[in-house]
């Protein structure tokens, strides 16, 4: 007896709620990439399990590009907030606001 | 052989392209040597390949360099028949002596390599113009002639009037080229194809009168821009700014002629318009009349120069109009000789007075410039139609034609006649003025003879004038004879002299009427210099003051209205617009932009809440 | 029975895991979160046959993007306790109201449409062998487009880390404050 | 049922042998490291001191486990568990011997024969960085956050060149499953002028074996690349907070890591547990098969272990240096070249 891809589903609307949440509640900027990471891999979730509901194998590739465009995504994120850093010496993205109208 | 009349084009080409890179490296003579060298060789060029149809034996054929625009069936091809032969050996050959005069004339010019690098540019625009197998090919050349004009005119553009004058060529030639231009759009769209063929050939089927007699007209506007026809013509004079050389060879025997050849090319229409073809003689008589009087009057001498010329084409168009194809581009032909004479000969005299252009200021040149004197004497016979010099022959076989047209045509004959009797006059009055009586020399100036590289083209030219009218005399008419196969083809049909007797009385009515203009003028200007003031001489100096009509009723408005246009609705309404466009963004954007507040989190619930609604959205509706 | 028994004890670790990423003050417990979660996912990957992308998932995001994350957090010092009060205004209330909101509308348009399938695919789908097959049958074009795009990321990377140590445009007074 | 009965023997009989090992391991290289310096070593508990590492173990036991003050006890307890797990779980993939048949059943003489096995052992050897990191965080002191981010950089830099020393591995054996890749190693040479008796292995790998080799040894953090924990500059680097059983478990770690390195290297590069097989049956698939594999595996502990007596310690820079701008590039460039012959081997020449 398997577990059917509903439970998968609804465990991966979770964790993407709570990646969400996170988004929006936390100022500190890895943090709030972190919570990007746990979304993507909610997404991924579904992916995995629709493809094994779907029979089919694409879902797993669409994962793989997934990973490899998050991976380059987080080297460049992790790259710019080090370098935000260095100049103004705080990771919370409410003291970045220059760009307020 | 005359498969290589690209060749012709290719030399001239490779000179302007040469002198355009590299002029100022190449130094002061070598540029102008190079220029000439390359003119030389397109004449030779052209000379063997014409001599298939001086000896009667040649066929008209089309080369065909490259497809330009395939969509319009537009080819880059050469036409080589009789007609552009002729007019190829006019232009290259005018060309070469002009070149070989110039490099004396432009002589310590800071601009020297630039000159020829025009200079051969022109050239290879006359070529493609007169070489070209169909409109599209002749109307770059058209345009390109308009451009090296343009350049040529305004060489000298740190003088204001230099620069003006050119100006008011490009200006004025552009109101012609819009006629020519539609002309070539009716041709186009009842055709099918801008080929000159193509188009003659079934023209008589495609045109309907009306159409034929708008085309032919449009045509007209055209080619009165560029020959300077009677409401177009005030463009002329004022180009004489550019140099000398630029002058005899551009204002005088080759550009100018343009629109004849547009005419005589395009006579299978004409035919088709009689209208057309007698508002074409009217237009030509008229200012012949109209030009002459005012060369009377001039006081420079290369102004009474441009009038004349100016009144010569009138002749051409008046023999064109007549369908005396023929008789008018044989004009074309040795007035091409002589009146580039003249101007040379006034350069040469300009050059010797220290750039003085006014006749008043001349006199007693005569045996100061021997050589110059002497052509231009020849010069100054032609025209006035003294035969047996080149001027008569062909002048007295348009007056000839225009006569055997009979019914309203001998009025036009008249005003022909007429004119003779001006151009003997003002002619010698011009010759009175320079070169006898007593010197009127500002001081300080010295006259002498030109340099063997100015008066070398002279002799040259003055041996053209004085014989190149037995090309076609009435015993003998090898010119006519040459250029048939051109009409030929289109069945087009020539207007001839009469028979019999008639012409042996024209010709010596007009000889009579030369000869009492030059005992006129002999008269009046042999002995001391006559006062020339009044209201009379006031207006014909000025040309009836014809540019300041224009400028007046054309020019004026025309700037008012740009003024109304560019400070009142441009300024005011479209500066408006885009203001108002820009007012608006920035209040709206005022209104927006606290939602900017910097902070990624609000993005994110403004993102989230998008999520949201969209969720929301797709469920209302019933499923996803 | 005993997948069962795997997916509801992952499935609370990762949830456990994402709530402690979210809610911890300290982001090296955030990360520690995180990892938990992915290790999660991995396990699930398994479940669902896909070995492959269980071993990418445990070597790229367990491996290489939480240990970037770590050495970050570590390297510019912000592996303090940090104040968590919010300030601006209706944050965290609207927050939590559009993330259960998010969470609610998903369930309900996942029960108008779960993906239905034929259940187990035969056991060789998930190996390597299947996956290149794809990849390099039918997906080679995008394969290559994410090469392209990781050697620009890795270029930039090292751009930026490179152009801003020279001219170390820090004003000394923010320097190194909480390192 | 048969399963789960089957996998729980493997696992306790994996782990015992690792333990079990590295009591061994731990003797071995004190009694080698002390020949070549000219020292006895252990020589008091059994014979040849052969009990020492078992008395140091109940020692460490016993001992009471100091926690400092500023630690975060959380992570500061996972850490030594985080360090051990990875080093048990590699273990469990690589075959110790031939598989045989038990009644109707074929037992692999492996944990688990896994087809994605080369891209696990890789993932759980990265998690292994996660327990030098928090170690050293959790320490809530400068020396142990230093040697983390020392550890960690180097970890993360030779694993690079370590997954890229296997790519050709794959390439040549096709597989990513250890089971497969010992298998293939049994062919013989495909050339005429060696015996056809003579098993090939992936003798044609040694640049492949070479770089991953060192990449290991920087890996496990053994000597010349021991700059976690170096005395001289960071005391004892990411453990330096710990003591007692916690200290003891980081210590097992290690030295199953060296054992794994070392095994993982047999079985890659040196035909596993092949070996020149005779006599009867039970010899034949029970005995030789896992002797051979023991043998050629400690004979490569061994070798970490006479490199760490006779190589001085790197300096960090070169470290990095040495990882980046040598070790990858020219794997890098091995990987190339190999794809080409193998093409070439595979296709033939371009213009053939």
């Amino acid at each position: 007896m398997s577990v059917g891809p509903a439970w998968y589903m609804a465990l991966a609307a979770v964790l993407f709620g709570i990646g969400a949440l996170g988004i929006l509640t936390r100022r500190n900027a890895l943090v709030m990439f972190m919570s990007i990471e746990l979304m993507l891999n909610a997404v991924n979730l579904t992916f995995v399990a629709a493809s094994r509901a779907l029979g089919g194998i694409e879902g797993q590739v669409a994962v793989l590009f997934v990973m490899v465009v998050a991976a380059a995504e987080v080297t460049v994120g992790l790259a710019i907030i080090v370098a935000v850093f260095r100049r103004r010496a705080t990771a919370s993205v409410d003291e970045l606001a220059e760009l307020a109208g | 052989m005359t498969d290589v009349i690209w060749l012709v084009v290719l030399f001239p080409l490779i000179g302007f392209l040469a002198l355009l890179f590299f002029g100022k490296r190449i130094g002061e003579p070598r540029a102008g040597y190079l220029g000439s060298a390359t003119v030389i060789v397109a004449f030779v060029l052209a000379l063997i390949a014409a001599f298939d149809f001086i000896g009667g034996e040649g066929e008209a054929h089309t080369v065909v360099l490259f497809e330009w625009m395939p969509s319009l069936g537009l080819d880059v091809a050469f036409l080589w028949d009789p007609l552009s032969a002729a007019m190829t050996l006019v232009v290259t050959g005018v060309g070469a002596l002009i070149h070989v005069y110039s490099i004396g004339y432009m002589h310590g010019d800071p601009r020297f390599g630039r000159f020829f690098t025009y200079l051969n540019l022109f050239i290879v625009s006359m070529l493609l113009l007169v070489l070209g197998d169909n409109f599209g090919v002749l109307f770059v050349g058209w345009e390109l002639v308009g451009l090296s004009s343009y350049l040529l005119i305004s060489f000298w553009f740190t003088k204001p009037s230099a620069a003006a004058a050119g100006k008011k060529a490009f200006v004025v030639n552009r109101v012609g080229d819009v006629g020519f231009l539609v002309a070539l759009m009716l041709i186009f769209s009842s055709f099918g194809s801008l080929a000159y063929g193509e188009v003659f050939e079934h023209a008589p089927e495609v045109l309907s009168g009306g159409m034929a007699t708008a085309v032919t007209l449009l045509l007209l506007i055209g080619a009165a821009g560029k020959s300077a026809q009677l409401p177009l013509y005030v463009w002329l004079p004022d180009a004489m700014e550019g140099p000398t050389p630029v002058s005899a060879l551009i204002h005088a025997a080759t550009m100018v002629t343009a629109g004849v050849y547009l005419v005589a090319r395009s006579g299978a229409l004409f035919e088709l318009a009689p209208t057309s073809a007698a508002i074409v003689a009217t237009v030509g008589a008229l200012t012949a009349l109209f030009a002459a009087t005012i060369a009377v009057g001039q006081k420079d001498i290369k102004r009474v120069l441009a009038y004349s010329t100016i009144s010569q084409l009138g002749y051409m168009f008046m023999a064109v109009g007549a369908a005396a194809y023929v008789a008018g581009v044989f004009h074309l032909v040795t007035h091409a000789f002589f009146k580039a004479l003249l101007f040379l000969g006034a350069g040469s005299v300009i050059h010797a007075m220290a750039d003085e252009q006014d006749m008043r200021k001349m006199g007693g040149l005569r045996s100061k410039m021997p050589i110059t004197f002497a052509t231009m004497a020849i010069a100054w016979l032609a025209i006035s139609g003294i035969p047996p010099l080149a001027g008569f022959w062909s002048k007295d076989e348009i007056l000839a034609v225009v006569f055997n047209r009979g019914g309203a045509w001998i009025a036009l004959w008249v005003i022909g006649l007429i004119t003779a009797g001006l151009t003997a006059f003002y002619m010698t009055r011009l010759m009175y003025m320079t070169f006898f009586g007593a010197p009127r020399w500002a001081d300080g100036v010295e006259p002498h003879e030109s340099p063997a590289l100015m008066t070398m083209p002279l002799v040259a030219l003055g041996v053209a004038s004085a014989f190149a009218g037995f090309i076609n005399t009435p015993w003998r008419l090898g010119f006519e004879h040459f250029l048939e196969p051109t009409f030929e083809r289109f069945e087009v049909h020539l207007a001839h002299p009469p028979d019999g007797i008639t012409p042996w009385i024209l010709a010596i009515v007009s000889v009579l009427v030369a000869l009492a203009g030059i005992a006129i003028g002999r008269r009046r200007y042999g002995g001391a210099m006559p006062a020339e003031t009044g209201l009379w001489w006031d207006r014909v100096e000025n040309g009836y003051y014809v540019d300041d009509v224009y400028g007046t009723t054309l020019v004026l408005p025309g700037k008012r209205a740009s003024q109304v246009m560019a400070f009142a609705f441009d300024a005011k309404i479209i500066d408006g617009i885009v203001n108002g466009t820009g007012t608006a963004v920035r209040a709206f954007s005022k209104a927006l932009r606290p939602l900017q507040t910097g902070l990624v989190r609000s993005y994110g619930v403004g993102i989230l809440a998008g999520a949201v609604g969209l969720l929301i959205w797709f469920l209302s509706r019933g499923g996803v | 029975m005993g997948e069962w028994i795997v997916f509801v004890i992952f499935a609370i670790a990762s949830v456990a895991g994402g709530l402690a990423m979210v809610s911890a003050r300290n982001p090296v417990y955030s990360a520690m979160g995180l990892l938990l979660t992915m290790f999660s996912m991995a396990v699930f990957y398994v479940l669902n046959l896909a070995h492959f992308v269980a071993a990418i998932q445990l070597l790229i995001y367990a491996g290489a993007v939480m240990t970037l994350f770590l050495f970050v957090i570590m390297l510019i010092g912000v592996d303090k306790a940090e104040d968590t009060t919010e300030q601006i205004p209706l944050q965290r209330p609207i927050a939590g109201l559009l993330g259960v909101g998010l969470l609610v509308l998903v369930l309900l348009a996942g029960r108008a449409a779960w993906v239905t399938g034929r259940g187990a695919i035969p056991q060789e789908t998930g190996t390597i062998e299947a996956i290149s097959d794809e990849f390099f049958a039918n997906w080679i074009l995008p394969f290559e487009a994410t090469a392209i795009l990781l050697t620009i990321a890795a270029v930039a990377t090292i751009a930026m880390a490179q152009f801003l140590m020279k001219p170390r445009a820090v004003p000394a007074d923010s320097d190194e404050v909480a390192a | 049922m048969e399963v789960f009965i089957e996998a729980a023997i493997k696992s306790v009989i994996v782990f015992g042998l690792l333990l079990t090992v590295t009591i061994f391991l731990v003797w071995i290289e004190r009694k080698v490291v002390a020949d070549m310096q000219n020292r006895v070593g252990p020589n008091r508990a059994g014979p040849w001191g052969i009990l020492q590492t078992v008395a140091d173990g109940i020692k460490l036991i016993f001992k009471e486990p100091i926690t400092p003050r500023m630690v975060q006890f959380g992570l500061y307890l996972a850490a030594p568990i985080a360090a051990l797990i990875p080093a048990l779980l590699i273990f469990l993939v690589i075959p110790i011997g031939r598989p045989f048949t038990l009644g109707d059943r074929v037992i692999d003489m492996a944990g688990t024969d896994l087809n994605i096995a080369l891209l696990y052992i890789l993932g759980f050897s990265s998690m292994a960085v996660y327990a030098v990191v928090l170690a050293g965080w959790s320490s809530g002191s400068k020396y142990p956050l230093l040697g983390a981010v020392r550890a960690s950089a180097q970890m993360i830099s030779y694993e690079a060149a370590m997954g890229l020393a296997l790519v050709p591995v794959i390439i040549w054996t096709g597989s990513t499953s250890l089971t497969a890749i010992v298998t293939s190693q049994q062919a013989p040479f495909a050339v005429d002028w060696l015996p056809s008796w003579l098993p090939a292995w992936n003798l044609v790998l040694i640049p492949s074996f070479v770089i991953f080799f060192i990449a290991g040894v920087a890996e496990t953090n053994r000597a010349p690349f021991d700059l976690v924990e170096a005395e001289s500059e960071i005391v004892g680097g990411y453990h330096t907070e710990y003591s007692g059983f916690r200290f003891a478990m980081f210590f097992l770690a290690e030295y199953i890591n060296i054992f794994n390195i070392s095994a993982l290297t047999v079985t890659l590069f040196l035909g596993g547990w092949d070996g020149p097989f005779f006599g009867p049956h039970f010899l034949q698939f029970w005995l030789l098969p896992p002797l051979y594999f023991l043998a050629k595996t400690l004979a490569l502990v061994v070798v970490f272990v006479w490199i760490r007596a006779s190589v001085p310690r790197m300096r960090y820079d070169q470290l990095m240096s040495f990882g980046w701008k040598q070790l990858i590039p020219v794997s890098l460039a091995w990987i190339v070249l190999f794809s080409v012959f193998q093409a070439i081997r595979q296709f033939g020449m371009p213009w053939a």
